[in-house]
């Protein structure tokens, strides 16, 4: 066993205690968390509620990346700032808020917007990322270093009273791959982004808290049950007692619909199956490695921000 | 027309959904109970998703901004289509011919957070 | 209009614009949610992620009932508590988050224990009650008090993997009603508690944080939703503007299913039609009025501890 | 027997689904297929509910604490059953009588919180 010569401690027992009785964790899985690294990229709306809980959860390292500062307007749903941290960094501000909440996780600000040259290099230190931001170019440019770093990406969105989520890339498969089955990457989904008059954020199109408190929530229960459960790391003669992946190589899209006018009904949560790895994928398919590398995209190659219109769109604007 | 070829007037019922948004755009409805023609009049062939998507242009669309639904004639970028639950990529996409009973779930695709 | 001589201000403006341009709420949704008045019952895993959408989103009131202090092994789940905070009484706790977060709504501390003696003169005060406790007896208590005070109650629970949230009373209706379709109130749909040894609490059972926390954010959307939309006021002669209630008359039960060994799948939400209000319901059906009283409740009749077979347990034990 | 009353070897598809921590109970799994008779082996009479109970503690219960499912006889208080998603209580409880094809969901009603 991997982790036979690390026990946990007093503090960590009394801590997780009531999750680690829950059937299916136990020691060991609260072990596999204490040894993980997670990335949150985003401190909005989604990297709030997730970061809370994958915090209490007791990961090991928990980064977060973010740029900007916290606002007034911020704080109908990005519940791990305050008021009186109105103008601070929104990574410190957070991170305050969570070393009250759990003391005992590494915390590692990355105060910045990500950006196709420092992308990879932040990516790298960390087991599983959540893409928690709040546009297409950098979503797709996640997607693809986390195809190219191998790592499973927990990816979810929400504007207005609508929400969706997805879990890509997990177990994390070589670039290129296509004998078996493998888990899809974000641009086998969504291969072409909206055209810029299509696109709305939250600023703009506003967002109930809930909603996006929702999908975030539902973020860390994804990115807590694969480190805990080990889904991330494929069966291997070396691995053998790793659980089989089960239903992510083609995982359920889903989709969150809020209504103001009724209660919960049938069609508040559905699941949508999506493909596997696609043959014709840029980022992860048959002739990917020679159409996306690390050197590429630092080098600005692909241009994320033409691919999403957003040059265009800036000239008219 | 002989007995055995379908007439353009014949109708096979199917459900068409919305979500992400695009629900505003269709009278703020997530659900609707459809019915389309099993033969396309126009182009007189088995009914397929390409002209289930004009048809909702011309006959169940409430909003004016039909631009956010299609782009030249086509889908627009950035709009997913669920046949049955399953990504239409699995199915041939605009060539897949409409079954009786078929639910088609469009779902705009969210980047904010 | 009820609201016409009250201005939003400047700081309610930059604070809730997010929200306000969400088609369907508006500056009229808003200012029905500050002249609201919210109580959350239970200050632990549900009513911390409850409380801090429903703090955040901007009621004018919002009441916390809870007698327990804040334990280390409760922050693994209990987002609004910290460990600075270990010892305090748990709605002070709370309320200290909650106040940094928004400092704009009326924070009211309930530092007990709801009970027989006490419900009616606390939740009295109140537009909505929140049902976020931890026990069958006082979920039937609280259901009880919300039909003869006539209050709509957004009822959650969870345990170990799974989670439940039921719209109840809502909109309400005079007790002993029968002549039209009413909303079901706790006993209709649930007439009889469990046996005390298939009862789990999480402290025994155990409880995942991210489970718990979806179902509180979740009942915060409810919550929201029925004031921000005035779907608990029945529409009137009086009252023309207020939508129909769609499906509350008979509400869905939300089941969450979260499963550590495989990802989102088609049975992961579902949604359960539960019927209306019951003709035979001992607390609001036909003759109900000569079963259940507030008189009666305070004076200890029923007596839910023995109903839920407290008493019958502690004698075993 | 005559041939207009069916055997009780005939056999009915159903599913039946478990949440709120019952799945435990059965496998872990919340979704199970299961034939069951169309005429109760025992009683003679069309399979109810209420067989369908016992049934599943004779055939289906995969953990030994059947008492978390059923006491005397009955199913144990604290659980709903949903036929076709919809209380069962609306559809005569234990008396319904199954029919191909129902999906009978039992959930434990859960209080923590
Ligand atoms: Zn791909
Ligand atoms: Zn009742």
């Amino acid at each position: 066993n991997e982790y036979e010569n690390r026990r946990l401690t007093d503090d960590e027992f009394d801590r997780y205690s009531r999750q680690m009785i829950v059937p299916g964790m136990g020691k060991e899985a609260q072990l596999r968390l204490i040894n993980s690294r997670v990335l949150i990229i985003g401190a909005g709306g989604l990297g709030c509620p997730a970061a809370q809980y994958v915090a209490a959860s007791g990961v090991g390292t928990l980064g977060i990346v973010d740029g900007d500062v916290v606002e007034m307007s911020n704080l109908h749903r990005q519940v791990g700032h305050a008021t009186s941290r109105i103008g601070m960094k929104k990574v410190d501000s957070l991170i305050t808020h969570l070393k009250d909440l759990n003391p005992l996780p590494t915390y590692t600000p990355h105060p910045f917007h990500i950006s196709s040259q420092n992308a990879a290099d932040i990516i790298s230190k960390y087991d599983l990322v959540m893409d928690c931001t709040d546009n297409a170019a950098t979503r797709y440019l996640i997607s693809d270093i986390c195809v190219l770093l191998q790592k499973p990406l927990v990816s979810a969105a929400s504007v207005q009273k609508s929400g969706q989520l997805i879990v890509l890339n997990c177990p994390p498969a070589q670039q290129g791959l296509i004998d078996k089955p493998y888990p899809p990457c974000y641009r086998c989904c969504f291969r072409k982004p909206p055209p810029p008059s299509a696109m709305v954020t939250c600023g703009e199109a506003g967002i109930m808290g809930t909603v996006v408190g929702m999908m975030g929530v539902a973020q860390a229960g994804e990115a807590i049950k694969i480190l805990a459960s080990n889904l991330h790391k494929p069966s291997t003669s070396t691995n053998p007692s790793a659980p089989p992946s089960e239903n992510l190589c083609q995982p359920h899209l889903l989709l969150y619909t809020y209504d103001l006018a009724s209660g919960i009904g049938p069609y508040t949560f559905r699941a949508a199956k999506m493909g596997g790895r696609k043959k014709n994928c840029f980022a992860c398919g048959e002739n990917s490695p020679s159409t996306l590398t690390l050197e590429g995209i630092k080098g600005g190659n692909p241009n994320y921000e033409q691919f999403c219109g957003l040059n265009a769109a800036s000239t008219t604007l | 027309m002989g007995s055995s070829e379908p007439t353009s007037c014949e109708t096979i019922p199917i459900t068409v959904e919305f979500s992400g948004g695009l629900e505003m755009l269709f009278s703020n409805k997530a659900k609707h109970a459809v019915a389309v023609p099993s033969i396309d009049p126009v182009t007189n062939s088995p009914f397929n998703i390409g002209h289930l998507i004009r048809h909702l242009v011309d006959n169940l669309i409430t909003d004016d901004r039909t631009d956010l639904f299609v782009l030249d004639d086509h889908l627009r970028p950035g709009i997913l289509v669920l046949i049955n639950d399953a990504d239409w990529e699995l199915e041939g996409e605009e060539e897949y011919e409409i079954q009786s009973g078929d639910a088609i779930l469009f779902v705009s695709t969210l980047h904010g957070g």
